[in-house]
């Protein structure tokens, strides 16, 4: 049976990956980092052992009717056999309840995950602090601005570990999406609608993220690095930030807005105008002198604490 | 003997097209109502809207039945099916779209 | 109501447009295809509901929407409803002189509308600066709306080729099929309009 | 004067790369090729009168096959040419453009150039004689269906030598798509393109659907029908509701792209998202239109293979009746992490794991309906029996994707590749090389050899394991979809270069399967009876190839499975009739489904340019076609009695 042995390969190979994951921490998604990923994780190891359930029954009464009625003269043959209610009614049932045990975690997870993570940084009076990062994706680089720190950096962002992070997305032109894999899953950018994530990791250490939305030319190489460090190290960041980097120009600010892929940079400081999460076509309404108004997408809140930006400009509200 | 037959036995000898003017009179009437419900009023809006919807939904009934001879053919059920069908993917684009893109108007 | 629908496979007491197979064939076909033009419809009805207050600093449904004109629109899109539905019945009656007239008095009706939304289109445009591209709001507006106003126009150009063809031929079922079911597109074009007057213009009133 | 001609053509033509070259040389080649064949063997005149001009459902779902299997040939060379370009990291095989490109064009020339006419080809062929009917409802439409359909693929295969390739995807995003951030002609061709064949789609989705509701022989009720025409049946419904909706979709991004609407535009109050929406609003209920057809298959092969009826029946009928229903409502799945609120996603997210109860019900059916049975491994039966695990891996994986929280981290990420390689490939390949083979004698006469036809089985299936498994390793481990390099050193070169390896044999396996068809054409055995399977259904009583005809008398039948039953014994003689033969009425051929889409080609290729002058008089074209063809009413003939005798008698048929 040579056909049964090549067919069951694929289901041994998915069968094992819960194992393989013990030993590789390459698989970024299985190696979670942060609270947010671990719940992701949470619900992914949840559904594998689910789904490996529904393969194996499936793989095992493939096997056997193969095996058991793929000879020339096989006993058993009956042509009419050709419906059976109870049997039909039994595997209507069992995936019902295979998707009801999926979706409840589901529904969960996707209510909890709007709510920051909480706080695990010592000491206790970090508890209850968050910060706030203001992403805008430009083609083909991210930038991160610090609205309390005053601060911008490019293709990485430097964040306290322990502490709630919340990146508040933006799209400068096409649409990317923020994606941490270790720190939690993504969420797209776009031009007409301020997006959050709530990210936080556990421990300091440098994290790989990536544009995962296609947005051109150079979208292979719109990576950047969360690097999270402990509280006080974070401290020392921003402060070595504001001294020794140098201040965003205006027209430095207007040249990352080319498309263009950059290196990782610093700025101690950043232009008024950065503030306003301009879109492109906000951006030129502004260079040709005429107004910026623009709708953004009105009700689509992610949650009540996030108020949108109806008129698209600046104005961010905390919380 | 169906309904339908007869309703096509009628139309073909009686002299007056009642079914056709009655069609009119109810749209224009419904198409007045809803103006003055929208205009005239001050409703709350979500209730101006509801109501006018529905009444909107009423006449396409109207000319569906009146004028459209839906339930006619040799075998009408499968028109029917067909624009029911049509009736729900409709109503999930409009409905999932304002639902996923602007649900509070 | 069900068994009437399925209990008509006797065809002698229908219409002559069902008469034979293919005339048969073509009105289901063409049912199906108003059910998907619905759809058709329904998405261009999503979109401009979502773009409506996406004006953009141009003017929005409130600054432009006049009921007069859109009344007057409604009305003879209304009306021609109703003649269509006279010359189905004149159909009916075998009456070609009949059916002939109402079609005839259809299409003027029809060619009024077009003139009176063109007219509307004529005056966003010149006297608002309301165009295709100063707005989602707008584009979303005019494309609805166009859509709606071709499709009133092809059926204009239809029902003349189909006059053409019963004046040559008189009532046969083959023309008699082609004249029924241009009704039904009638119709349905009246249909989608009771809609675009609820969704676009009232509730631009309303909100 | 000379230098403005340069720099025209220098736009037009696309310059710089010797794969286009290459690629332009060997179309000059080939259509020369052609031309000379065709004029030395005085051919152009068979070439219009059979095929060009056919209205017969059998030729133009052979030339539906002929097309989809260029398009596959095309297609497969993108997958691996950018398969070349993955297997190591930082390679300089394929530049970004080039490769954006390249995987636009695999996607979109995938899904609806490939799978889509596959299908289409295949139920032109089978569902008229499943259902004993003589042709579809509308002939006319369904040439004209078929031309639409090759002037949009040709339009956008036009577009890898004249003017550029689209590059955004075969989803097309906006606002990347737009013309703000992506000028230029290329994605004008995609949806001119995609339209013009859409609108061919949506016209086949009501004939099938008529032809099905309205044509069945006498005593086909509709829970009587083969599970091949249920299948298609439920496939024109949606084809039907979805496909208005991106007609909808394409035709304003066309509108924002050329005359300046503000629909997805970044700019004054675009919506970006409501493309996306909009997109997948068709997107999802046409991944359904490409796999319930090859449901039908496989329910007719397995049962014809295993000889058993299908287990469970009515219930296999009511759960793709339960998907058709339910795929109008999940097609948010593919933007979860667009922002949405909770509620939204929470809905989306059952209503998708919906699906798997329907899809599992056929699944254990199928099995079922394996068991107890006489299993007999021919080529078709070996395509069915491995859709079973390996779409079901593929099903999992879907609902996997399905749960929103989950889907965060899969998104975009070549787990995310490998599950829809799963379900298009192991379901949507699988079964329309399984329908290929299972009917090509009905097709053309002679049987595709079972032991090439084995060989290309195992190399394709075993290779597609070592393509696609890993894939759901490197989404995983962070890799995302539609990235033309990726650097050394995170663990992903070795996945790669197996998938490379995997994407070849699967090249290999399809090599072998081309030269079955050429082999077996030559010396392929001849099927003489009609039916070479020991075949359950209508179209076996006819014969190989059926004539123009199809029947010459209509069948009868009283039972499901006809011909299984007649070979029971149960019912009489399907194949020969003692009553006598009356002239057949038949549509004549046209010249005008040919000659509408050429003025189709022309205006959509006058708009990728926006050369008005060009595009509006084609529009004219088709216009005045659609009016001409209004007023022909002679559109039918009558084969006569003798030519119908000679026929059957040539067969073995005269009673
Ligand atoms: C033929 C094509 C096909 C088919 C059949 C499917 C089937 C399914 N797909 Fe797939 N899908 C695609 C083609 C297809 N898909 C494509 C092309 C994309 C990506 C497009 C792009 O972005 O470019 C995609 C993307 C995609 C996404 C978006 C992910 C993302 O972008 O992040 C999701 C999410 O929910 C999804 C889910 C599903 C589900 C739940 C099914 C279900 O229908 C599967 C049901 C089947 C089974 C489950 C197996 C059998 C069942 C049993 C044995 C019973 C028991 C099982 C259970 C109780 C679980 N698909
Ligand atoms: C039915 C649909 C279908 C099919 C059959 C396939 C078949 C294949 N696909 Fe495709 N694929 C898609 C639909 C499909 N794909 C879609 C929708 C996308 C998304 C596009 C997007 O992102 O927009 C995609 C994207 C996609 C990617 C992701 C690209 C990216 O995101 O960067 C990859 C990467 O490996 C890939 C690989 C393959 C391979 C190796 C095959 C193999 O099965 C191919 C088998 C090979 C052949 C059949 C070759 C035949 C030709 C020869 C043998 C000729 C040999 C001659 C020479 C070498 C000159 N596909
Ligand atoms: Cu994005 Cu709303
Ligand atoms: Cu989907």
């Amino acid at each position: 049976m040579k056909n049964l042995i090549t067919m069951i390969k694929p289901a041994i190979l998915l069968l094992a990956l819960p194992l393989i994951t013990g030993c590789s921490d390459k698989i970024a998604v299985l190696n979670p980092q942060g609270p947010v990923a671990r719940s992701q994780y949470h619900l992914i190891i949840w559904s594998l052992i689910m789904m490996s359930l529904v393969l194996a029954i499936v793989l095992i009464l493939f096997v056997y009717v193969l095996a058991r009625y793929g000879r020339k003269n096989s006993k058993g043959f009956d042509p009419n056999d050709t419906g059976n209610r109870k049997l039909e009614i039994v595997w209507m049932i069992i995936p019902v309840i295979i998707c009801v045990l999926l979706a409840v975690p589901t529904v969960q997870t996707l209510y909890a995950l709007n709510h920051p993570p909480k706080a695990t940084a010592t000491p206790a009076k970090l508890a209850g602090k968050t910060l706030t990062i203001d992403v805008t994706s430009v083609q083909w680089k991210w930038l991160f601005r610090y609205p309390d720190q005053k601060i911008e950096t490019v293709n990485y962002a430097v964040i306290p570990a322990g502490t709630p992070v919340k990146f508040r997305l933006h799209a400068y032109d096409a649409m990317n999406a923020f994606w941490v894999p270790e720190l939690g899953g993504q969420q797209y950018t776009m031009t007409d609608m301020p997006m959050k994530l709530w990210l936080q990791a556990d421990k300091p250490g440098n994290y790989d993220g990536r544009s995962s939305n296609y947005s051109g030319r150079g979208f292979a190489h719109m990576t950047f690095t969360i690097m999270a460090r402990n509280a006080t190290d974070f401290d020392n960041w921003v402060n070595d930030v504001k001294q020794n980097k140098p201040a965003l120009s205006l027209n430095g600010y207007k040249k990352l807005l080319q498309p263009d892929t950059v290196k990782p940079q610093a700025f101690s400081s950043y232009p008024k105008l950065a503030e306003k999460d301009l879109n492109k076509a906000q951006m030129q309404a502004l260079e040709a002198g005429k107004s910026t108004k623009n709708d953004s997408m009105q009700g689509m809140k992610m949650d009540k604490n996030m108020d949108m930006d109806h008129n698209g400009k600046g104005g961010h509200h905390d919380d | 003997m169906s309904e339908n037959q007869n309703q096509v036995m009628k139309q073909e000898h009686a002299g007056f097209p009642w079914k056709q003017v009655i069609g009119l009179v109810l749209s224009l009437a419904l198409t007045f109502l809803a103006l003055w419900i929208a205009v005239g009023l001050s409703l709350p809006v979500h209730v101006t809207l509801t109501i006018i919807v529905g009444l909107a939904i009423f006449q396409a009934f109207i000319q569906l039945f009146m004028f459209m001879h839906v339930t006619e053919g040799t075998e009408p059920v499968h028109q029917v099916i067909g624009i029911l069908f049509g009736i729900y993917v409709a109503f999930a684009v409009v409905a999932g779209t304002i639902w996923i893109l602007a649900y509070t108007i | 109501m069900m068994d009437s629908l399925l209990s008509q496979k006797n065809k002698s007491t229908l219409p002559l447009e069902y008469s034979t197979e293919e005339g048969d064939l073509r009105i289901v076909g063409f049912w199906i295809f108003l059910a998907a033009e619905l759809v058709l419809f329904g998405t261009l009805f999503g979109t401009y509901l979502v773009l409506q207050s996406h004006t953009a600093g141009g003017p929005n449904a409130h600054d432009l929407f006049e009921i007069g004109p859109v009344m007057a629109e409604t009305i003879v899109l209304l009306v021609s409803s109703f003649t269509c539905g006279l010359s189905t019945m004149e159909l009916r009656r075998h009456n070609n002189k009949g059916l002939i007239g109402w079609l005839i008095i259809t299409i003027l009706l029809g060619l009024v509308f077009v003139g009176l939304e063109a007219n509307e289109f004529y005056t966003y445009a010149a006297h608002e600066g309301a165009t295709l591209s100063t707005s989602a709001f707008l584009s979303g507006f005019f494309i609805l709306l166009g859509t709606h106003g071709c499709h009133v126009s092809l059926g204009i150009v239809w029902i003349i080729g189909i006059l053409l063809q019963l004046r040559k031929r008189g009532i046969t079922p083959v023309t008699a099929r082609k004249a029924f079911m241009v009704g039904l597109y009638w119709h349905f074009l009246d249909v989608v309009w009771i809609f675009i007057f609820t969704a676009v213009y009232l509730t631009g009133w309303v909100i | 004067m000379i230098e403005s001609i340069k720099s025209f053509l220098g736009y037009f033509f696309v310059t710089g790369d010797p794969m286009i070259y290459g690629a332009d040389a060997s179309i000059a080649l080939a259509s020369i090729g052609i031309v000379v064949v065709l004029t030395y063997f005085k051919k152009w005149k068979w070439l219009w009168e059979e095929w060009l001009t056919t209205v017969d459902h059998k030729r133009i779902g052979i030339m539906y096959i002929i097309a989809a299997l260029l398009m596959l040939f095309r297609g497969g060379v993108d997958a691996l040419m950018m398969r070349t370009q993955l297997t190591l990291p930082n390679l300089h095989f394929l530049n970004s453009e080039h490769y954006n490109q390249v995987f636009t064009t695999h996607g979109t020339i995938m899904i609806i150039f490939v799978a889509m006419p596959f299908i289409f080809g295949l139920m032109n062929i089978a569902v008229p004689l499943q259902i004993g009917a003589r042709d579809v409802a509308f002939p006319f439409l369904n040439a004209l269906s078929f031309w639409l359909f090759f002037a949009g693929a040709m339009l956008f295969n036009l577009s890898f030598v004249i003017g550029g390739s689209p590059d955004a995807g075969w989803s097309g995003y906006a606002p990347f798509a737009g013309a703000e951030l992506n000028p230029g002609v290329g994605q004008n061709y995609y949806v001119l393109g995609v339209q013009i064949s859409g609108i061919g789609s949506l016209a086949t989705g009501i004939n099938f659907l008529v032809t099905i509701i309205k044509m069945r022989a006498p005593g086909m009720t509709l829970f009587k029908m083969p599970m091949f025409t249920w299948s298609i049946l439920i496939t024109s419904v949606i084809v039907v509701f979805a496909f208005p909706a991106f007609t909808v979709a394409l035709a304003l991004m066309t509108i924002d792209r050329l005359f300046g609407a503000h629909f997805f535009t970044i700019a004054a109050g675009g919506s970006p998202m409501l493309w996306a929406n909009l997109f997948w609003f068709w997107g999802h209920p046409e991944v359904y239109i490409v796999l319930l057809p090859v449901f039908g298959i496989f329910s007719e092969v397995i049962a014809t293979f295993a000889h058993k009826t299908l287990f469970g029946y009515a219930v296999m009928v009511w759960s793709m009746v339960a998907i058709s229903v339910l795929s109008f409502i999940t097609w948010l799945h593919h933007f979860f992490t667009m922002g949405n609120t909770a509620p939204v996603n929470a809905f989306f997210s059952v209503s998708t794991m919906l699906i798997a109860i329907p899809t599992g019900v056929k699944i254990f059916n199928w099995l079922f309906t394996l068991n107890k049975g006489r299993i007999e491994f021919t080529t078709p039966m070996l395509w069915a029996l491995a859709f079973i695990p390996n779409f079901t891996i593929g099903g999992i994986t879907g609902v996997m994707l399905a749960m929103a929280p989950a889907d965060y981290q899969y998104h975009n990420s070549y787990f995310l590749v490998a599950h829809f390689h799963s379900t298009l490939i192991a379901g949507t390949v699988f079964g329309i090389f399984c329908g290929l083979h299972y009917w090509w004698p009905k097709m053309f006469g002679y049987l595709l050899d079972e032991r090439k036809g084995k060989w290309s089985f195992w190399i394709f299936m075993i290779s597609f394991n070592i393509c696609f498994m890993p894939m759901y390793f490197l989404g995983l481990m962070g890799m995302t979809r539609r990235m033309y390099t990726y650097p050394a050193g995170l663990g992903w070169t070795p996945i790669n270069i197996v998938i490379t390896i995997g994407a070849f044999g699967m090249g290999l396996g399809f090599i072998i399967m081309a030269w079955n068809i050429i082999w077996s054409a030559i010396h392929g055995k001849r099927d003489t009876t009609g039916d070479p399977w020991g075949g359950r259904t209508l179209e076996w009583t006819t014969s190989s190839p059926a004539p123009e005809y199809n029947f010459a008398h209509i069948p009868e039948i009283s039972t499901r499975d006809p011909l299984a039953a007649m070979k029971e014994g149960k019912t009489g003689d399907l194949r020969k009739s003692s009553k006598p033969y009356e002239p057949i009425h038949m549509p004549n051929n046209s010249g005008i489904p040919v000659i509408m889409s050429g003025f189709m080609f022309i205006a959509g290729f006058g708009f990728v340019f926006e050369w008005y002058w060009m595009g509006i008089p084609g529009l004219i074209g088709v216009v005045a076609c659609m009016i001409a063809r209004s007023f022909v009413y002679n559109d039918h003939h009558y084969i006569p009695v003798d030519e119908i005798e000679k026929t059957e008698a040539a067969t073995g048929r005269l009673s």
